[in-house]
């Protein structure tokens, strides 16, 4: 866990509106981050008293040092992250919690995002399209509300192109692929047993949605869910999320910095 | 700007205890001791304050458990920890290393319950002081918080140093009508120092959602906004009761910490500022010595409470 | 987001006065009424809670009387006014022409004091209600405030109850234990209505000159810093006390006024946001409106204590 | 009084480290502005918790419809407004306050700035300059802390060369001018009679010791006074100073923001 409080910005892009790329020089993060974990970053250190926001490592660049984050402009910390430009400094931390993982044995493997929730699971496709382990069949589902939402399909399909599976989209407008949740896609991709292992993330509806659907069809699925945050080391205890599912029985809360953010699926009492 | 000179004197006794600077960390806001360790040499500081430990495991509340507000943090964490066995055999070996004051925090029901947990934290050489985080509903009385009563409070005291020969400090209550009177009447019950202040009760609602944000409705609120009351109330205390205080609500720089030494505290913590800044317990440290060398001051204590008499 | 429709219904009654929005000022920081009136429409507001009167001409406390803290401001103006016949003879004809509620906020240091100016207030009908601002230092009792006292507020309350017939609303101080229970005890004396919450003591010291920052060293903190602890204690009055609250505590949109008519505000008030924009309760009000329409509410009454039974 | 919340920003210079001036374009402040006054301004609205900040009206350019302030960096506030470029835009409120007279008859003046004090005298320089009223004697005396600190003195030089007086300049360090004070040039003037009317201007020390000085050789003066404000309009009674000069009498209050920021020296109690 390294404590950079210099980062350089090296780039900020609006992917559409309310939607940026950030890209930060930040070589020790780089290289150590794994898919799934996330930064800390400080917004405006003029103001002591704003606290840090967590976003998933959307993608890392290991020879040139730099990390990406994906986000969405939602409050006051995003938007102000949003007007910060090349050459800026940030004050972040990471890389932190735990990531996602590849168990051993599972081939068949689907990635499902329901709008800005490919954010981790971008750099988990570049990881594994990194190994070049062609024993992998992979999946990927991507969900916007609109067509101009819809980002990453193409470099997401050029770098899975390898294996078989493939990219499938789905719009609640229907202005691009399947008209109607992703979870409709994710549906079908699990009656077909087409995945063992379902990687996702996105909004909390859309997380309870698949990890029902998941257990319906007794697949595994590891996703990354979002909780308010402070330290973001595991000191603090504010960013519990339930984990056990019974009513009645004594909670049991994990630490979503820590011990997530990536959860199995089976685990999370949503 | 007087010239650099020698280093000034850091070091502050409270309740017969050597702290070799005024830093301390805020209970409930640094764990269990060493979480903060890649960032910080937990041994510069002058202690750890410890988060709050129950008899039993207790499993907190449900989430959201924190909130941002203006310059604050809300929170209802629910004391969610291990229990004190757990803590003693899990997390209180591990502590050993570190070369600084540990004092640990105490949360219960009831005042019985207070003094078993300090009963077997009492039995280790490695836990300094006790701080009594009185903050908690009294389960006999209909849950009204023990700290907002003088004599509840002051009976947390007397079970707690009936059974323990370690310094008791009192983390003090600022939701109540007079904290002096509380300071006094837990002095009176035999407390060795005070602490203070614990988090203002509050609460904020998502207005899209009507209802209030946090999962337990109600919280504390901490951080840069309280400040001006914490600074008020160890001003107020200081100079009504005789027992060494250690300040805290917003600290986040060394003039804030300069802010408490004046009103009266003799040491401080830093507690939501650790979110921030996860150096900055050693900054601020590093920032008070740097004021004292400035301004040719000697020694740390003959700030404490010099804002009662302005030079 | 549901389409646009027929305008909602904003218009409140406390305690039988009619407000035509629940966007109202919050004593002191509006001056005498008219202050404003360069950038604000008067008579577009629910209502204006002027400045506390006292029945003597009050000089104020010595400068500084403020000071900017995290999201907050302190400030110990010390009542300066010119006294309420002074006032009657000087301000209140000029506030015939605003088409609003005019409510007049009284202070002293006596039960009697409040009734005295309450009777004077009470025989012009340009004044809609008199609001009672009971933190003030009770000068018979050693100077400690009545809006900490359940008796002494309630004292004041019916003193003033005994002399006019005016609509009474009580302000309440958020400095004591329970603020239900002085809620409680004014509405048993005869209130008509509450409002809260006033400052929350504080201070601040400059380290530099080693001194109080303000020159009374104690002020009230006002300001976004405390809108928790003022929602907080809205909250907890609404469930227990059957009376319409003004609330007000670090208001500066329309966001945070909707969160205290949630908690169970039945108007609220605008502060210290005055002072960054001049044009902050227009703000609120078209704030507000908008807020309704989006969401197909078609009375400002329905959300009030909204968030008490989730949807 | 007006309310000027989008006045687009003209430009910004470091005058020196820590001093920058600010121009702006605000047509109606501009035109109605008098010497002496003040605008409030709004820093970074994003924090809606934030006072206004007051500085002194430093020039007008009344063609053109531009105002600029004079300032010192010496808080967070100003610290948020050095960063302020170019054509972003400030939320300003003013003019306010009742600024300089010039009472009949008196035709000798005297100007004493205290390093940034000279912020609002030179509005009052230039509307004396253009006023051409060749009756005039006017000294204008400036301190700083060093040399790299004194500034203006050519501009005023050329502003008031046609008038009788002349300008004076005095730093701490001695590297230009008189070495010492500038209250000490100010007792020569006054020592010569050569001044009725002294207008002033700087940190509170530097007023207390001029006025003390008035006094003492009979002149009359005005000063423009700081007090930390919050309405900037007379309506909070937050930003007053004593008036009455008698130990022990009721204190009477005036508010600097409405009743002054200028007062004559002889009404406030320091
Ligand atoms: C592990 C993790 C990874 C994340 N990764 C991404 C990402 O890759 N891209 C992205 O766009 N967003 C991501 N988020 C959500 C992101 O942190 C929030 O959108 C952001 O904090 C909002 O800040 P704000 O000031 O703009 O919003 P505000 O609503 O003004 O924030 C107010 C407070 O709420 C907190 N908060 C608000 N929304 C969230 C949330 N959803 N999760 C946690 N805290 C929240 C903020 O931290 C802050 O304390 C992630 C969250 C977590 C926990
Ligand atoms: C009528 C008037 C005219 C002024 N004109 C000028 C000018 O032309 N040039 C210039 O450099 N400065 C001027 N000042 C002072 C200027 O307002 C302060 O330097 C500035 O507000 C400091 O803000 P900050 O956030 O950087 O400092 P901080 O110290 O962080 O400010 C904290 C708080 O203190 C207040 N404050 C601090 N110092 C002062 C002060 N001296 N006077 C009033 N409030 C203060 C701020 O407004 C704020 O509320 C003027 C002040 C007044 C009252
Ligand atoms: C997340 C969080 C958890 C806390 N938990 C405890 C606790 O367990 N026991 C306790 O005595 N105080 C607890 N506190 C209060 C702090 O110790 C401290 O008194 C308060 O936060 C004010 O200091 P600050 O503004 O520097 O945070 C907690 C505060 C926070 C923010
Ligand atoms: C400068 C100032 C002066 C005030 N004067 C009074 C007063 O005379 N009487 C009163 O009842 N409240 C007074 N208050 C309290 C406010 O009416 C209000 O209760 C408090 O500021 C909280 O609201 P806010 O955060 O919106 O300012 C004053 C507040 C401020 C900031
Ligand atoms: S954010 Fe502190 S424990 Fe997770
Ligand atoms: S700043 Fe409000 S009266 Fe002067």
């Amino acid at each position: 866990m390294i404590h950079n409080p210099k980062a350089r910005i090296v780039s900020q892009k609006m992917i559409f509106p309310g939607c940026c790329l950030l890209t930060i020089s930040s070589p020790d993060i780089s290289r150590t981050a794994k898919p799934g974990q996330f930064i800390q970053v400080r917004i405006l250190p003029l103001l002591d008293s704003t606290l840090r926001r967590p976003f998933s490592i959307h993608r890392v660049d290991r020879e040139e040092g730099e990390l990406s984050l994906l986000y969405r402009v939602v409050g006051r910390g995003t938007a102000l992250l949003s007007m910060e430009k090349e050459n800026n400094f940030l004050d972040i931390i990471g890389p932190l919690g735990n990531g996602f993982t590849i168990p051993e044995g599972k081939k068949k493997l689907a990635i499902a995002a329901g709008g800005i929730g490919i954010a981790p699971l971008f750099f988990l496709l570049q990881e594994l399209a990194q190994s070049r382990n062609k024993d992998f069949s992979i999946y990927t589902l991507l969900g916007a509300r609109t067509s101009e939402e819809l980002i990453l399909a193409d470099e997401i399909t050029s770098l899975t192109d390898s294996f078989s599976g493939g990219v499938k989209v789905a719009t609640d407008d229907g202005t691009v692929g399947h008209s109607g949740p992703v979870t409709e896609l994710l549906e079908e991709v699990l009656a077909n047993r087409l995945a063992e292992m379902v990687y996702f993330c996105g909004p909390r509806d859309f997380l309870r949605v698949s990890a029902a659907m998941l257990e319906k069809y007794g697949a595994a699925g590891q996703l990354s869910i979002e909780e308010r945050m402070a330290c973001g080391i595991g000191a603090c205890y504010s960013c519990v999320c339930r984990t056990n599912r019974k009513k009645g029985e004594q909670p049991v809360y994990k630490r979503v910095c820590l011990d997530g953010p990536v959860f199995y699926s089976n685990e999370v009492a949503f | 700007m007087k010239s650099l000179q020698e280093e000034p004197n850091l070091a502050v006794e409270i309740a017969g205890v050597k702290f070799k600077n005024p830093i301390v960390t805020a209970s409930g806001t640094f764990g269990f001791g060493k979480e903060y360790s890649v960032f910080v040499n937990l041994s510069q500081l002058g202690g750890i304050v410890l988060k709050s430990l129950t008899l039993q495991p207790c499993p907190g509340n449900p989430p959201p458990r924190i909130f941002e507000t203006s310059s604050g943090l809300l929170n209802s964490i629910g004391l969610e920890n291990p229990g004190v066995d757990n803590f003693i055999k899990f997390y209180l070996p591990g502590l050993k290393e570190i070369q600084t004051n540990i004092i640990a925090s105490i949360a219960g029901g009831a005042a019985e319950e207070y003094a078993a947990v300090a009963g077997r934290l009492g039995e280790s050489e490695l836990v300094s002081a006790l701080e009594l985080n009185i903050s908690c509903p009294n389960v006999k009385h209909g849950g009204m918080q023990f700290g907002v009563s003088p004599s509840a409070s002051a009976e947390v005291v007397k079970s707690v140093k009936s059974i323990t020969n370690k310094p008791v400090i009192v983390k003090l209550s600022p939701n109540v009508t007079s904290i002096v009177e509380i300071a006094r009447s837990v002095a009176a019950a035999g407390a060795d120092a005070l602490s203070m202040i614990n988090t203002l009760a509050g609460m904020a609602i998502d207005v899209y959602r009507r209802r209030p944000v946090l999962g337990n409705i109600k919280g504390g609120l901490s951080g840069p906004a309280i400040k001006p009351v914490a600074v008020g109330a160890v001003w107020d205390v200081y100079r009504e009761v005789d027992l060494p205080i250690i300040g805290m609500g917003g600290i986040t720089c060394a003039r804030d910490a300069l802010e408490f030494i004046m009103a009266g505290a003799r040491a401080v913590a830093a507690g939501t500022v650790n979110f921030i800044n996860p150096e900055a317990t050693i900054n601020i440290l590093e920032g008070i010595t740097l004021f004292l060398k400035e301004n040719g001051i000697k020694d740390i204590n003959d700030l404490v409470g010099a804002a009662h008499n302005p030079i």
